[in-house]
């Protein structure tokens, strides 16, 4: 008999006099163990738990720190100057400081995805119940595998979910402990806590998002997910239009809800940016998306808003003050943003669509998602009515205007992010020609840091905009829904391609929207990829901008490329959250493909993948802490990234060294030998600057250890095609990576075998085109590898 | 050239970010032709090149030029294919500006070619980018760096001014104070 | 029947066909309920259930931003200047900026005290179970003051301090989201977040100090707590000798245990720094204390030490590199500062000590603080014997070829955070006058920034110690342990002469040692106050420098001065940690004294401690992010504190204007009425310079509307009194808090009261020496101040 | 005075802490002379003073003597005891730097007697926390701030430079060209 009761004060009626005799509690563990896997060594690790993989990776990616600041000013015995590696007065140095404020940069945003998580579950469970089912169908058994690896359960219920819930916020609160004054003094240990934090964060995306995808019943893992609108050009600007802005569906949701229960859903625009976009279309279909966090300014400038409704992250801090200056009313839904507005919650609807619509009101905010619905449908409607038709964001005789008060001061130019040639472009515009101001819409993100320093307060993102902006508002593409967990049929299907080497790799583009070249660059990285047969997995901010770029067809890469997990395909999983499923396919790959327990056993997944699965992230434009913490999750799990240039503000990367021959070793299982091998990958996170660098970097990175040579001769004829097609040359590297002649590109094979003859002494017999010397290692099909000693111990007993 | 800098505007002098700062060192500007000497009195100077060159054939230009005058290039991927299309042979060609600053922070590094730099020039970078890069050498190095860029880089030893517009005059100016000396291995 | 279950798999044997019929389940606050008291309006609140308090607040103690940085560089698309309040790339402005770190340095103390007390329950339901009692004695019913104001429930056993927890770790990591880019754009709503972690703090605060308190039995509330060593000179330097550092009292617990079970707590000595050495004289009173934060690197420089035992915070960031260079292994206990050190928590401790002996190991991390006892007494012991007799620190001749080399270059002088002359110092000394070196040892905190910049590498540290050296190795003093809680029995006593002024106020000297001057400076201060027979009450640092000074009767202040939470009595409650007693005070004297009901009815409690407790906290050296979250959560309970001049650095303080009429109102309960008042207190958090200044402003900030004419007159008396002997005036605004002639110090009314008619135009009926017209508001006996609608109607219906 | 200025040895021109920094403003260097023709010039002119007067007599001195020109004086808590025993009447005695700083911030303040002050005066603060007071100053107001202190003050207005030991006599620099002027309100 099992009776699950919950913590509390028990009534038994009728059983005054009964004596229950309790038997042995069952721990909740022991009772699960038996159902799927035996517990591993690390259930719920804290802090130190990891720490000697974290080591182990850390000696052989070395951080390296690139300070925005030399000094520290956290306590008051600071400011302290840390330059040259300085103490300050509480004796840290300065790469010990870099390493905390990383810390602290990964605890901000793993803390965002767990409270909404913590936010998701809670309003889920209070709708649906604790005992509401944790089912995502039949192809994904292993629902869950970054909370299996690491907390070790496997969640049933919505209810299960809180546990995991407090167990993150627990070590969380731990490791933001540690950034006090006068803790690490080794950056290695902050270093290691940020993984940890990292691993976190994967962990709460995963509950959020399996969270909603149950709940909300969104696309369960289906390839085939529907196609969405998505761009400037998708509003209809003739509708009511509400543009939800966020990363929190509660408040969207309810807005849909509302419209379709009114029958309005044909009436008024429903329109997110970022996060909460993505999300609103898994929910329907028919929701719009305009775009990212670099169109949120754009949104709100042109006018086309009739109401506004915020959530929480990545939303601009003047949003409030950007939409009154329209008469675009705010509605914030977030305990995270108040805004300053006055909480009007349990006030009555008439009253505040009233205050809004007449202006009385800038703004409200209603903490409960399920309020927002009517007042935000009601104001849209009664707002358009009173406005009618929006007028041109911006006439031509304003941005002549406008054009004309530049005096070319280039104060603008200093504080634009990519130092934009703003005074060219005024300059040609004066003259009529405005092809220079379409070259800097092109890298702008609509940040507005131009018009903080305007001495003349010309309205420059507007100008920037209307330059553009009949292309800006025809631009729509497709984006395919974000479709959740991979499945493990699809698992299955690709695991031993991937191990083997024989799909050469996967791509995941995740990240946010601050790259600085033209919006299609990460189209045209992407593309490269699929032509050749990697596996694409994409979510976010990068998910988006996957769709906004059609080709001559006038087709965008979702409807180019299948949706499936699988070589040549385009998936995008989700939103932010989402990310989860990418570590998760990973994981699922050690799991499902090569059966390593998966049960609260990290490490030694950790492990398998950075040696056999290639994984590779791509975040190109990452500006948020939450993309640090996500990037850091997936580094101690053994996938690397590459990262955009903006990336180095992170003041910190992992990159290894080639050149050090003794970095580079393993322990093979099969020879029961600690033996060299080739570097790679050689990076954890690495920056590339140009699209070009960064097409060879992911094609160099998918490189693993454990490759068969089909795999590695796959892995390399990619790397050096892409090499000799965007650099111009093999890859310096290229010879490190064989270990014999069947490694070699079939088309490349003499010509190879030559240059490593000759400029690399290997010697070479001829006649049978086989190498006899050179290589770091031989190769050895059953060569089994791994850099922990326990996982070592484990299989070669 | 005299009339060319008439034409064109002078660009202020700030930091290309007003933000991006520090409590310690500032680079030191440095005109063409002393760099020119610096350069020439180096052991084992060596010029490291980026992603602009792809955008801006003239930066192309200027570095095989000094390669031409016997200063060893670093192509970082995202600037190899320009110059080895125009006969430079890099010493290295596909690794990032983040790898070669990780290896140029290591002591034990002998180069990628068997000698340890001396003089490193950076040229062609997004300043962001390379800012970050040359603050890491600034505080974990004894590197002697220097940016060639057309916005002062506040964080290398030495830097040419803001020279925006005039960035290809500064950088003929130096080439050619460059083709008097003869640059490239000394004698210890 | 009360039958309670904790969550998990039951087995009830021999009952397989009993078929049990759960009735109602009650739930444990309505349970609880019957027994104390009605559940108040906000249980366990979120962050923006009390943001009608705070805005409350914010609108008259408007925040003052002292920027330390015009940019924010917490995402990639920065830096971005903030100079002159201009907004970044996300739309975030200076003061928002500002605000967002405050909220930031808060979440940074409030998760140090958190996770010490996670740490500290979850050890202690190891040792002692989750049912141990929480029992303070027979005089302490109310046991959680702060608990049951801010969480509801009234904690009986151990076990329920971890829901406790449970719900702080929550709210902290939902504020740590909100720090996100891209969240708040009002700066009064990060501060609405800051007072709320700044509450949750002491919450946490509380159940750190209740538990160890109960398991380790402390003194219990005792105002006649042991005398307690302290002081550089108490250290036996013949004996071997155990210095721990941090927090957290686990592994000098353990040391100490050790050495009593094996009799050796005559042979070895343990002493501390910091709160991990309040804590182990509160578990036995024979450990000593050497000092604050400012005397660590002094105590390891002194070579004294044979062994040091870090756990965590506060602890110099240079602790491992500090000792490793004097041979003294370093015992890492915690998971929060690693140190770098090998994990060596499994080990047979005979090879780790034999390590450490040998200066093999230069030190270890031991997780367990179980097992740090035996390893740091043999330590210790085996290192003494083996290197003998400890040698002078510096000798004559070393000093003198120090002092010889240094240059004058005055890089020390610009380094020092007191900018201390020591290049004068130097030239004097090459002379063989040491007096200047004298001078800067008193305002020295040992911070070592200087010698981080001399290019001579002098050890600066050495030399000024070094000149002081003979005075500082002899210094003693005596501190009184620390006693935890307050006596509800003392409260009823104090209640009424507080709430009427007639004790004219409560003096909390609490934080930090890195006040620049003298440290008998704290001293001067707080025994004005004693003198003058206001309740003083004490923790941490402070508490410890309070002991440090001996007067020429060779006493100290706690020999001085009873115990008691009374008219001019000294407490000393404990760690870091006890600081929630004082909170706690504040609120028992609302509920004890005033029957107001505590449970979940923060805002009501804390409105009427505003209104009505004169106690000030006093934070003369505050420097960590842990004063920031303590400070921050005393002023959103209404209790205001006045900082030492570093303090500024926290880049926020509370100012009100005392001569903006319009803000100073409340509702008088019994007249019903709005109505204007005397500016009191007119700041929450203010800065000041000299111990003058601050002996003024506490006097100062006493003041309370609901002041009887009594207890008016004995605050105004003081204020005056003070102002005249240390400003050498009338303080400018003494007029302002007269209401009646009766509130004005009986010997000086004559000359007041004509000071009244001339200066400010008051209409004076010279013949009943009355006031007829002038101020602000009449007196009026009945008079029920608060400044919360809903209390006014609550209690004015 | 020539002859003291030989024997003193010249201050280090850098900030009294090097990690007290900006990236906007920092602020102009001022001579004494200089100072003293703004003062002259300006409307309702103030001096605040701060507990280095309780420290060093010769501050008392120079603040006297400002007074004694026409210069209010607001003299913080920390520091009226001086003051008044030498016969200053201060405009405030009892609040600190910090509520006089935050009082400066709010344009609606019309000064302790009635008039804003329109140049702000500072002498005898901690540095650390008189510059913290400038930078909120800086920020979030318009006025016109300059520190007469010892050591330079990154965010002030205007500044005199590092003095140190020649504090004294910048100061008597400053009150002797002030003698020559007329100090107090001027018409509009």
């Amino acid at each position: 008999m099992d009776l699950e009761l919950r913590e509390g004060i028990f009534v038994l009626d009728e059983m005054r006099n009964v004596s229950i005799k309790i038997g042995r509690i069952i721990d909740e563990e022991e009772e699960k163990e038996k159902e799927w896997e035996p517990l591993g060594p690390t259930p719920k690790p804290h802090i130190l738990d990891l720490r000697h993989w974290d080591r182990r990776l850390l000696e052989r990616y070395e951080p390296i720190y690139a300070p925005m600041q030399d000094f520290c000013n956290l306590c008051t015995m600071g400011p302290c100057e840390l330059s040259q590696n300085k103490e300050g007065a509480c004796g840290i140095d300065l790469k010990t400081q870099k390493a905390r404020l990383v810390t602290l940069a990964c605890l901000i945003g793993a803390s965002s995805h767990t409270a909404h998580a913590r936010h998701l579950v809670h309003y889920l469970i209070e709708k649906f119940g604790h005992d509401y089912p944790i089912d995502l169908g039949g192809d994904i058994n292993v629902e869950a595998p970054n909370i299996r690896l690491v907390f070790g359960i496997k969640p049933k219920k919505l209810g299960d979910l809180e546990k995991v819930l407090d167990y993150v916020e627990q070590d969380l609160v731990r490791i933001l402990h540690t950034t006090h004054t006068g803790q690490e003094e080794d950056h290695l240990d902050y270093e290691s806590k940020a993984m940890h934090v990292g691993m976190l964060d994967h962990v709460a995306m995963e509950v959020a998002d399996i969270a909603q995808v149950v709940a909300f019943n969104y696309p369960l893992g289906d390839p085939n997910a529907p196609l969405i609108d998505i761009g400037f050009g998708v509003l209809e600007t003739e509708k009511p239009v509400i543009l939800v802005i966020g990363h929190n569906i509660l408040p969207a949701r309810n807005i849909d809800d509302y419209l379709r229960e009114h029958g309005l859903e044909d009436e008024v625009e429903i329109a997110g940016l970022c996060c909460t976009a993505i999300d609103t279309t898994r929910y329907d279909p028919k929701a719009k998306i305009v775009g990212t966090l670099s169109y949120e300014l754009r949104a709100i400038r042109s006018g086309i808003p009739d109401v506004v409704v915020t959530d929480e992250q990545c939303i601009r801090a003047d949003t409030l003050r950007e939409c009154s200056k329209l008469g675009i009313p705010v509605i914030a839904s977030s305990e995270a943003a108040a805004r300053g507005l006055p909480d009007r919650t349990h006030e009555n609807p008439d009253v505040i669509v009233n205050d809004l619509v007449s202006g009385r009101a800038k703004g409200v905010l209603i903490r409960d998602p399920d309020k927002v619905g009517e007042i935000a449908v009601r104001v849209a409607m009664e707002i358009r009515k009173k406005k009618g038709k929006k007028p041109p964001f911006m006439s031509e005789e304003e941005l002549k205007t406008e054009i004309d008060r530049c005096t070319g001061c280039m104060n603008c130019v200093f504080a634009c992010p990519h130092n934009l040639r703003i005074d060219k472009a005024m300059s040609a515009a004066k003259d009529g020609d405005f092809s220079v101001f379409k070259t800097v819409e092109d890298s702008c993100i609509a940040c507005g840091r131009c018009e903080q320093v305007c001495p003349r307060d010309i309205r420059i993102v507007d100008v920037i905009m209307k330059a553009s902006y009949d292309s800006l508002v025809r631009k729509t593409g497709k984006m395919r829904a974000g479709r959740g967990p991979i499945q493990d049929t699809e698992i299955r299907n690709v695991g031993q391609p991937i191990v083997m080497g024989t799909i050469p790799g996967i791509i995941a583009p995740i990240g946010c929207p601050n790259y600085p070249k033209a919006r299609n660059e990460i189209v045209e990285i992407i593309e490269e990829f699929l032509k050749r047969k990697f596996i694409v997995v994409s979510s976010g901010c990068h998910a988006m901008d996957l769709g906004m770029y059609r080709d001559e067809d006038g087709k965008s890469l979702y409807e180019k490329y299948p949706g499936a997990f699988d070589a040549g395909c385009l998936t995008n999983v989700g939103s932010c959250v989402a990310n989860s499923h990418i570590s998760g396919a990973a994981i699922k790959v050690a799991n499902i493909f090569a059966m390593r327990p998966l049960r609260a056993n990290y490490a030694e997944i950790a492990d398998y993948i950075l040696n056999r699965v290639g994984a590779v992230g791509l975040a190109w434009g990452p500006y948020s802490q939450k993309a640090a913490s996500i990037a850091t999750g997936f580094n101690r799990l053994g996938v690397p990234a590459v990262v955009g240039p903006h990336a180095a503000k992170y003041r910190r990367a992992f990159i290894g060294k080639v050149w050090k021959k003794e970095d580079w070793w393993v322990y093979d299982i099969k020879s029961k030998q600690r033996m060299y091998v080739e570097p790679c990958p050689d990076a954890l996170l690495v920056v590339a600057e140009t699209k070009e660098e960064a097409i060879v970097q992911l094609a160099r990175l998918c490189i693993r250890p454990a490759d068969t040579y089909m795999g590695r001769q796959i892995k390399l004829t990619h790397y050096i095609e892409l090499s000799k097609k965007y650099l111009g040359c093999l890859p310096d590297d290229w010879h490190l990576y064989v270990r014999t002649e069947a490694d070699l590109p079939l088309k490349m094979k003499d010509e190879l075998l030559k240059i490593l003859e000759e400029e690399h002494g290997w010697k070479i017999d001829w006649s049978k085109k086989k190498i006899l010397e050179g290589p770091i290692r031989p190769y050895d099909s059953g060569f089994n590898p791994t850099i922990l000693e326990e996982v070592f111990e484990k299989y070669a007993r | 050239m005299a009339e060319a800098k008439k034409k064109v505007r002078k660009p202020p002098e700030k930091l290309f970010n007003t933000a991006d700062i520090q409590a310690s060192r500032s680079a030191k500007l440095i005109k063409p032709d002393v760099l020119a000497k610096m350069v020439g009195r180096a052991k084992n100077p060596v010029l490291v090149t980026g992603g602009k060159l792809l955008e801006d054939e003239k930066l192309v230009e200027y570095a095989v030029k000094l390669y031409e005058n016997g200063v060893a290039i670093i192509a970082t991927g995202a600037s190899s294919r320009p110059l080895i299309e125009r006969g430079v042979e890099p010493q290295a060609c596909v690794f990032t500006l983040h790898h070669v600053t990780q290896f140029l922070l290591d002591e034990s590094w002998s180069g990628f070619k068997g000698e340890p730099y001396d003089l490193v020039l950076f040229l062609g970078f997004e300043p962001y980018y390379l800012s970050r890069m040359l603050s890491a050498l600034k505080h974990f190095s004894k590197l002697t760096t220097v940016s060639i860029d057309a916005f002062y880089q506040p964080h290398a030893r030495f830097s040419f001014p803001n020279t925006l517009d005039l960035h290809h005059e500064i950088l003929e100016e130096f080439v050619t104070a460059l083709g008097g000396g003869s640059v490239g291995k000394k004698e210890d």
